[in-house]
């Protein structure tokens, strides 16, 4: 990081930017450009943070308060181009305040698995010994435990709600964090860099934050990106079983479960949202995949 | 030295489809190689020694790579025309490989017995018994002791040396008649590498077969080839016997590259480092490859990229320094 | 010429653990298993020997990269082998180290300039002063000051050599341990860095430990030679003497071993029959006799310890050659 | 938009082969069927399709419809409901008498009826059954129908003779007799009891139309035909019960022909269903109430009458019908109006916006006020949408400044969180057991059942003058004088508005049309032993 | 061997004892009474202190769980607060009925997954590999419960071509012995059986298995495209083998021990994504009886039922262990 503050100090070396920039993450975007399927999953994102960004001023309706039930079950029309749900709601204007939800559950969730996984694994990997046994054995049981029933139990405890089975889909995520920020730490631990900045006298503590832990970041951005997807099908699926969101929120996965009674009369109910679901996490997937081929450290030469 | 040769390779030009360019990692490949003999191919990591190799077998992924010019002449046939099931027939049978590293060149999930006996029923119609005698006899053959309760091994088992004798073992089982080395000691430490190199000299007595041996040892070339070609940046820069080429070395690259080495005969002060690095096979520079390089570089060097001649019987060199006059020693 | 460094029967065992809830040690790979040397200040020992034979080990314990499981590593008259903590940090400025593999050697999430930096940083060199040196160190290794803001990748070996070496060189070391800093690169190259190396110790006064395996570019650097095999020297003399009057069986075959580029030399080769034993288990008596074509009874029972071999700086550990007395030290 | 025209109907021909019922959906299926030959009237499998499994086979133990729906076909009861009302009428005891104080009944059992496994019926087998349930806290209905079990309403049960059984009871109790036709009170046969122990709600045996033949956790109830039953013999050999929990799946299952009847049905596939060839759609009378409760007991607007009415007025409930799709009607009284008792002359509330507000204004919230509405997630068979019904409430309190904020629990978690009052206002329910007007009101709406933490009274409503209604009518042994103390009450609950009484559904049924002799009860669980296939 | 097997099965004590734990404190700590989930709208104050003191539910968690172990050491699963059932009466049929379901999407996921990856690898970039990497890039990002639905709607409603749920139509008689349809189809010789039991299998087998499918697919891709550039299949090719044998022996062997692992770890997460697919397809599995126990606070069924899912899925790790030795003779299982 200190290089990039020295460049904000000092205006005058911008010149040379462009150099600096060829860094492994610079190198890793022009290769995402470059990729087809990663640059149309890039897109999706984008997509979604506008749409969620801009729902008020997208949406031709309200998600909630908009629609009566006279108007229950319009096949998508001029009016409402996705037609309306159970209780003449615009499924469009549901759809895209839902993509807010959605972008709340990939950061909630996807970052307490990111915290407490990365940092469960950096502790386990970098002290090693009993510590590492330790929490490791925990992390065992966490994967014995069939991983929606986790979340499931979870979101009875803490009650239903839409945050909850976020956090209930983040801690069910951290044993994969945990067990790849590990394995990470632990081979880049041994690596010959690391040996040579202790030979050079640097403190422990900047080696863990300068040494080891940004060349942990590739995996663990990569894992996070992908798991930014399967959170929200995750959470979905909670919604779906009624332990999500709850009543009239917009989120996609009750969308579905509320519009399934409709299956034959008006399949359009959850045809939308299941389309907006799939999208999404076909976007966050295509862009974790892209992710991983550039910052594979194979493919740097 | 009568002998019609075995193997002809001739203007071999292979090439790889990159997305970040074309690849020329074999540019022009000319030599030939006679029964029993030894034949050397020395140059730098990079430039076109194991795709040589093998492009004769035409073992390249194709895509990227692709052999778009030259021809393989294998006891007169050309071996680029031939159908893949044909090619298959001569791989492994009459012209085999080993190659350089012994620790993943053997598949680690399969004994030694099932490597062995499937290559050789894949090229002679034997039982499986008579298949795994066969097993027993080569690895007899190379030195691997009680070799017939060592055929149940897997590859892990065996310590590196043993790993490259099971490697020519596999490679001799259908008697072949060209036998490719692509650095087959290179991983190997000094005292192994010995052994395996007392070895292949002791089975080329016995069977007799031509040897390309490729290295960037030039003391390994010294110590077993016959002829040696020197190849630099996907080209053959030099070829010829080995006292001569080590007598008369012609091309400033094998100058540099022997001058590079330290000699315990006689120890120099300071060795004398080629400059530089190697081009870059996608963008390479105009005129003799070796020109930005080169101590002994003409101006001309950087514009006509000079032919592989025969300069003096027997010698062949791609350098402008003999073009014109040839009085030029070292 | 007074020793800098002196080296008393090192050991380091890495245990070999079983179980997987209550592991317990079940034996040990005797990685180095009691080695004894010295450096004098500004040569260049060579340690020579096969893969696996605890070279990186000894250069590594030296450094207390590793904590040596045994003896004394004295350096300028302190055994420095129980340093921890600041004390050891300290000692960083005096010994530094090179390794193998210019690809793992350096980090790549730092530029070159923040690479070279790290260790003055740790040390609290002032930034102005740090700049100047970097620019310094990167034209001394034969790169230039636009290199500094490029990241490792951007580097072929040789060059990420050049970076590793200017590292090592940035506290001004007195002794650098040199683990095979040319084997991973190419005749041409080896021989730039060879040069460079050479150069260096030259104009900043060092000593070097130089690792290597390839018994040429050894005898081109080195003063001094020591031959491991299996955790132990076998011996150990001045270069020249060394390597036209090898005592060691083990010394003779690695000699003779090794290809010298002359076709017209037919020599005799003596191959070593086998392969390194393991370290883990290795032989009774003296380690070398399962390989030895000389091998006697009492090589088999007796460890043999280094002697004089020869009038000059010259031991080795053979019941089968003769001690001379009366040599200097 | 539906597809199912499914099941072959018009097929007279006769060709039933028992191997041959695998998949009626055949007919939709590109021909190439060789398995479908057999249909219409040779079938003699009835698959009922409903939506969750038994709990137990033994009806004395449980509480819930999907158990006593399958135990109603194996076991009799003393006496039953006529097929069409809740009148009672003979079963097992073709003649009953009660003493002039109303405290001791005598009743006459059917001669000749025989148990499952062959043993006979006799007054013994009914003392046996009767002091079973005395014996433990996990014969539910019976401890809440007589009150406990060691001190309950039947103070003691003798065998008079072979075919004579007399009931002593602690007091006069009037709804006594639609009591004891309740399913939980269903005979079962002490040998069986004995032999199977433990097991034996896995191996029921009584004296009804159907044999227990199999169970399949979570799948399936095979039950056979019980010819020595001493009524009319089941019109079909086999009857099966299927679990196909979500509506929607088991109306498709019914559309390609798997099941031939069920019960569950989504209010958007009504319509689909009563258009559709070879489907007809059954309603049961209803004998429930849905209602939002709005707890009187808590601090703030709810406690005033007025916004109470307000609320009532806000709603507009010819809409909110709707989401009941026809399976139906709006509701103004507590209480079904399949009851006597059912006070119709009550003039509803009526959908009024401006008086609502004009009310909240009175009361003193002319501003609006924030209320909760606690709703569950799961279909009830009185509320078929809860979560669009509190949503639809939502949208339109919202008109009169009211704004809901709806918080949604699981069933159970509900049911806890209204008992316990935590609510403003909340959805629920109720299914009446026995056809008594005091099922309702008493036990909904009287103080007695206001008890904070085990409340059926979720309104908390406490009037005084209800409660000595309700009281003295449930001592009073003439129907027509404690019918005019039911409308008396019902009139003051409607003043007081303790809750908005939202529909009184007709449960639908959906069945093939070749379904015969079918006649759904407002109880919840008919015998099934009427139906023929055409 | 059997020495690993057994120092393994000792090792996995402390993990499903700290799954039992974990349950335990879990569904405990879940808010709501048991018995009044089992009362429901007629629960009164004195029932319910009453069947609390039956449950044992007034004990302290440490004789609780104290007791849930006893009893599972003596083989009793306990009974069912819901249907006062015993919980091992409850699995006798669902548990087969999931395990079913997810051998059947394994295989389906296995056979597709794996020869869509290696004919991927083989042929890389071709109009194949495109197509089937897109759709395991689909695959994986399709919300399975609404890929239900879909195929609900099309092969059910629209086509009738497929049975919307369970897994046997009705009057189909299966005489179980295993509980799993379709080996007692087979083990009985009931073809018609086998027929319909297999038509209820697809389109929920189909719906679970599409993400495994698509996982495996990308694993066996990715891991047979490293392992084709590996020197041992370098040497294979050298050795002039059929290329079926260079592909399918050589480099599948070598790359299936990565997606040995995945498969591993897939059937756990299937074995819980079946609650999904469960409620979806009406299977009458184990999935979504846990759910509703769950919800029901039915403490001994999830308890019981959990930790069998557990055992099922450490021991399904435990075989792909040793089935990864069996593959890859460098693991040393000691
Ligand atoms: N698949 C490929 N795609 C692109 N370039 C390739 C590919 N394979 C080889 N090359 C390039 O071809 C050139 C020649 O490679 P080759 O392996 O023949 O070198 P070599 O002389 O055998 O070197 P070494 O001594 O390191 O084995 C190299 O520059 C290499 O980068
Ligand atoms: N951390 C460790 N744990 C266990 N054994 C080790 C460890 N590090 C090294 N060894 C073992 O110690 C022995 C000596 O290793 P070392 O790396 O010192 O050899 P070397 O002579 O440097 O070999 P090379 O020439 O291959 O670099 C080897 O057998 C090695 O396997
Ligand atoms: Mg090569
Ligand atoms: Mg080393």
């Amino acid at each position: 990081m200190s290089a990039q503050m020295d460049l904000e100090q000092n205006s005058k070396v911008k010149a040379k930017k462009p150099k600096k920039e060829s860094s492994l993450w610079g190198d890793a975007l022009s290769r995402i450009l470059k990729s087809k399927t990663s640059f149309i999953g890039l897109m999706i994102i984008l997509l979604l943070i506008v749409v969620a960004v801009l729902a008020p001023v997208l949406a031709p309706y309200h998600p909630i308060d908009d629609g009566s039930i006279i108007d229950r079950y319009q096949p998508p029309s001029a009016e409402h181009w996705l037609g309306t749900d159970q209780l003449g709601r615009d499924i469009l204007s549901r759809i895209i305040y839902g993509a807010r939800i959605s972008i709340k559950i990939g950061v909630i969730a996807v970052g307490i698995a990111f915290v407490v996984g990365t940092l469960l694994g950096g502790i386990a990997g970098y002290i090693g010994r009993w510590v590492d046994n330790v929490i490791m054995r925990i992390i065992d049981i966490m994967m014995a435990f069939p991983s929606i029933l986790l979340a499931i139990a979870m979101v009875a405890i803490l009650g239903k709600s839409l945050t909850n089975a976020m956090i209930a889909v983040g801690i069910v995520g951290v044993p994969q964090f945990a067990r790849i920020v590990r394995s990470t730490v632990l081979s880049i631990k041994e690596k010959e860099f690391v040996e040579s900045a202790r030979a050079s006298g640097v403190k422990n503590g900047r080696i863990l934050m300068r040494h080891v832990l940004p060349n942990c970041m590739a995996p663990i951005i990569v894992q996070a990106t992908l798991s930014v997807g399967t959170a929200i099908l995750d959470a979905a699926g909670l919604s779906f079983l009624g332990l999500g969101a709850q009543g009239a929120t917009p989120e996609w996965g009750v969308m579905l479960s509320d519009g399934r009674a409709a299956l034959q009369t008006s399949p359009w109910v959850i045809t939308f949202p299941g389309l907006a679901i799939f999208l999404v996490v076909l976007g966050f997937n295509l862009f974790g995949d892209g992710l991983r081929d550039a910052l594979d450290p194979r493919l740097k030469q | 030295m009568e002998q019609e040769p075995i193997l002809q390779v001739e203007n071999l030009h292979t090439h790889f489809f990159t997305k970040s360019g074309v690849v020329k990692a074999v540019d022009g490949v000319s030599f030939d190689i006679k029964p029993g003999e030894t034949l050397g191919i020395v140059g730098e990591s990079g430039s076109g020694k194991s795709i040589t190799a093998m492009s004769i077998m035409r073992l390249i992924k194709d895509p990227p790579g692709k052999i778009v010019d030259g021809r393989v002449l294998f006891k007169g046939e050309n071996l680029l025309e031939k159908s893949k099931k044909e090619m298959r027939s001569i791989r492994g049978n009459q012209i085999s490989m080993v190659f350089q590293d012994p620790m993943t060149s053997l598949n680690p999930v399969f004994t030694v017995e099932k490597q062995m006996v499937e290559t050789i029923q894949t090229h002679r119609k034997v039982s499986k018994k008579e298949a795994i005698d066969r097993a027993v006899e080569l690895l007899d053959l190379v030195g691997i002791p009680s070799a017939r309760s060592r055929l149940k091994s897997y590859p892990h088992e065996f310590s590196g040396g043993m790993r490259q004798r099971v490697m020519i073992a596999l490679a001799l089982s259908c008697d072949p008649e060209v036998l490719i080395a692509d650095e087959p000691t290179t991983a190997l430490d000094v005292t192994i590498q010995a052994q395996i190199l007392e070895l292949l000299e002791r089975l080329q007595k016995e069977l007799g077969m031509a040897i390309v041996m490729i290295t960037h040892d030039l003391g390994v070339v010294a110590e077993v080839c016959d002829r040696v070609m020197v190849m630099y940046a996907g080209k053959p820069v030099e070829f010829s016997e080995v006292t001569e080429l080590f007598d008369h070395p012609k091309h400033p690259y094998t100058w540099g590259l022997m001058s590079s080495i330290p000699q315990i005969k006689n120890r120099q002060d300071r060795l004398e480092a080629i400059s530089g690095l190697p081009p870059d096979l996608r963008d390479l520079p105009q005129g003799c490859s070796f020109a930005p390089r080169c101590k002994h570089a003409m101006d001309k060097c950087h514009e006509v990229d000079p032919a592989f001649r025969e300069h003096i019987p027997a010698h062949h060199v791609r350098c402008l320094l003999y073009e014109e006059k040839e009085e030029v020693t070292t | 010429m007074s020793n800098l460094l002196e080296v008393k029967n090192l050991k380091k065992h890495f245990p070999i653990k079983k179980g997987a809830i209550f592991p317990k040690q079940v034996g040990a790979v005797k990685a180095v298993d009691g080695v004894s040397f010295h450096v004098r200040k500004g040569e260049t020992l060579g340690l020579v020997g096969e893969s696996g034979c605890g070279k990186s080990t000894t250069g590594r314990a030296i450094l207390n990269l590793i904590q040596p499981s045994e003896g004394e590593v004295i350096y300028k008259g302190e055994d420095i082998s129980h340093y921890k903590g600041e004390k050891l940090r300290k000692l960083r400025q005096d010994i530094q180290i090179i390794f193998q593999d210019p690809y793992a050697s350096l980090n790549p999430r730092m530029t070159v300039e923040q690479i070279i930096a790290e260790p003055m940083r740790a040390f609290g060199t002032p930034k102005k002063e740090r700049e100047e040196k970097i620019d310094y160190l990167l034209d001394v290794v034969g790169l230039s000051s636009y290199h500094k803001h490029r990241y490792p990748h951007e580097f072929s070996g040789g060059q990420r050599q050049r970076i590793g070496i200017a590292r090592a060189l940035t506290l001004d070391p007195e002794l650098i341990i040199c683990d095979e800093p040319v084997s991973a690169l190419d005749v041409s190259i080896q021989a730039q860095v060879i040069n460079l190396m050479e150069d260096l110790q030259k104009e900043f006064d060092l000593t070097f430990i130089f690792i290597a395996h390839d018994l040429s570019v050894v005898h081109h650097i080195s003063d001094r030679v020591a031959v491991m095999y299996l955790g132990e020297i076998v011996e150990v003399g001045e270069v020249e003497e060394l390597y036209a009057n090898p005592k060691h069986p083990y010394t003779q075959a690695l000699l003779s071993a090794i290809p010298e580029a002359d076709p017209h030399l037919k020599r005799d080769r003596m191959v070593l029959e086998g392969d390194l034993p393991s370290p883990s288990n290795p032989p009774a008596g003296c380690k070398f006799h399962t390989r030895c074509p000389f091998a006697e009874e009492i090589c088999r029972t007796e460890h043999p310890e280094l002697k004089d071999v020869s009038t000059g700086d010259h031991q080795a550990a053979c019941h089968l050659v003769k001690e001379v007395v009366g040599s200097n030290g | 938009a539906c597809s199912g025209e499914s099941t072959s109907s018009e097929n007279p021909d006769d060709s039933s082969d028992q191997s041959n019922e695998e998949d009626n959906s055949s007919n939709n299926n590109d021909g190439n069927s060789d398995e479908n030959a057999s249909e219409g009237s040779g079938k003699d499998t009835l698959v009922f399709g409903r939506g969750a499994d038994s709990k137990q086979l033994d009806p004395s133990k449980v509480t819930d419809g999907e158990s006593i729906y399958v135990t109603q076909q194996i076991y009799d009861q003393l006496v039953t409901y006529e097929q069409d009302s809740t009148e009672v009428k003979p079963a097992l005891a073709t003649d009953w008498k009660t003493s002039d104080d109303g405290t001791v009944w005598t009743f006459t059992l059917r001669e000749g009826v025989k148990f499952h496994d062959g043993t006979s019926f006799e007054a013994e087998d009914v003392v046996y059954n009767f002091e079973r349930w005395t014996k433990s806290k996990d014969y539910i209905y019976y401890g809440y129908m007589f009150g406990g079990h060691e001190d309950g309403l039947i103070e003691k049960v003798e065998a008079v003779d072979e075919y004579t059984v007399k009931f002593t009871l602690k007091e006069p109790n009037a709804p006594f007799i639609q009591t004891l036709a309740m399913p939980p009170f269903g005979i079962a046969s002490p040998d069986a009891i004995e032999k199977h122990g433990e097991n034996y709600f896995k191996n029921p045996v009584g004296t009804g139309p159907f044999k227990f033949e199999s169970w399949t956790r979570g799948d399936r109830i095979e039950l056979s035909r019980n010819d020595d039953f001493w009524g009319q013999k089941a019109g079909v050999k086999n009857l099966t019960f299927r679990v196909i929990p979500d509506n929607g799946a088991r109306f498709m299952e019914l559309q390609s022909g798997s099941i031939d009847l069920m019960l569950g049905l989504n209010p958007q596939d009504l319509e689909p269903a009563e258009n559709a060839d070879g489907l007809q759609v059954f309603r049961r009378p209803s004998m429930n109430v849905g209602y939002m409760a709005m707890n009187t007991d808590k601090e703030g607007p709810l406690a005033d009458r007025k916004v109470r009415q307000a609320i009532n007025l806000a709603v507009d409930k010819k809409e909110l019908i709707k989401l009941f799709e026809g399976l139906g009607k709006s509701a103004k009284n507590p209480m079904p109006p399949s009851l006597w008792g059912y006070n119709d002359d009550i003039d509803p509330y009526g959908y009024d916006v401006e008086k609502a507000k004009t009310l909240l204004a009175e009361a003193g919230y002319g501003d609006g006020i924030d209320i909760t509405l606690y709703t569950m997630p799961n279909p009830r068979p009185y509320m078929p949408q809860p979560k669009v019904t509190a949503q639809a409430i939502q949208q339109m309190l919202k008109e009169a400044n009211i704004n809901v904020e709806i918080v949604e629990n699981d069933w159970e978690t509900h049911l806890e969180v209204t008992q316990n009052g935590e609510h403003d206002m909340a959805l629920l329910g109720w299914t009446g057991d026995n056809g008594d007007p005091d099922n309702f009101l008493y036990v909904l709406l009287d103080k007695d059942n206001a008890k904070v933490g085990s409340a059926g009274n979720i309104a908390f409503y406490k009037n005084d003058e209800v409660h000595d209604l309700l009281k003295s009518a449930q001592s009073e042994m003439e129907q027509s004088k404690r019918a005019e103390k039911y409308k008396k009450a019902q009139e003051i609950i409607h003043k007081d508005a303790p809750w908005l009484p939202i529909a009184h559904t007709t449960p639908p049924l959906v069945g093939k049309d070749n379904i015969k002799g079918y006649v759904p009860h407002a109880t919840g669980s008919e015998k099934l032993h009427t139906i023929t296939f055409e | 061997m059997l020495n690993y097997i057994i120092r393994r099965l000792v090792m996995l004590i402390p993990v499903l004892l700290g799954v039992s734990i974990l349950t335990f404190s879990m569904i405990h700590m879940i808010p709501g009474d048991p018995a009044r989930s089992m009362l429901g709208t007629k629960a009164n104050e004195k029932a319910l202190t009453e069947l609390r003191e039956e449950l044992g539910l007034n004990d302290p968690y440490l004789v609780q769980y104290g007791k849930f172990l006893g009893d599972l050491a003596q083989g009793d699963l306990g009974t069912s607060f819901k249907t006062k059932a015993p919980v091992s009466d409850e699995l006798e049929s669902r548990l087969p009925a999931t395990i079913e379901l997810t051998l059947f999407a394994m295989a389906i996921a296995m056979v597709v997954g794996v020869l869509a990856g290696v004919i991927s690898a083989v042929k890389q970039y071709s109009w194949f590999d495109n197509l089937s990497m897109t759709g395991a890039l689909f695959g994986v990002s399709i919300p399975i419960f609404w890929l239900g639905l879909m195929m609900i709607w099309l092969f059910s409603v629209k086509l009738g071509w497929l049975p919307a749920s369970g897994r046997l139509s009705s009057g189909v008689e299966i005489e179980a012995i295993t509980h799993f349809y379709l080996l007692d189809s087979i083990l009985t010789l009931n073809w018609s059986g086998f027929a319909d039991v297999f038509k209820h299998l697809l389109m929920p087998g189909v719906a679970l298995a599409t993400i495994p499918m698509a996982i495996i697919a990308l694993m066996t891709r990715s891991s047979m495209l490293e392992v084709m550039n590996q020197d041992y299949i370098r040497t294979a090719d050298a050795k002039g083998l059929a290329t079926y044998l260079v592909v399918f022996q050589h480099a599948l062997k070598n790359a299936f021990l990565p997606v040995l692992t995945v498969i591993g770890l897939q059937f756990g997460f299937l074995l819980g994504g079946a609650v999904l697919t469960e409620t979806i397809f009406s299977w009458p599995g184990i999935g979504r009886f846990v759910l509703q126990s769950i919800l029901a606070r039915d403490y001994p069924v999830v308890q019981s039922t959990i930790l069998v899912i557990a055992v099922i899925f450490v021991f399904v790790n435990l075989i792909t262990d040793i089935l990864y030795k069996y593959i890859d003779p460098r693991i040393s299982l000691d």
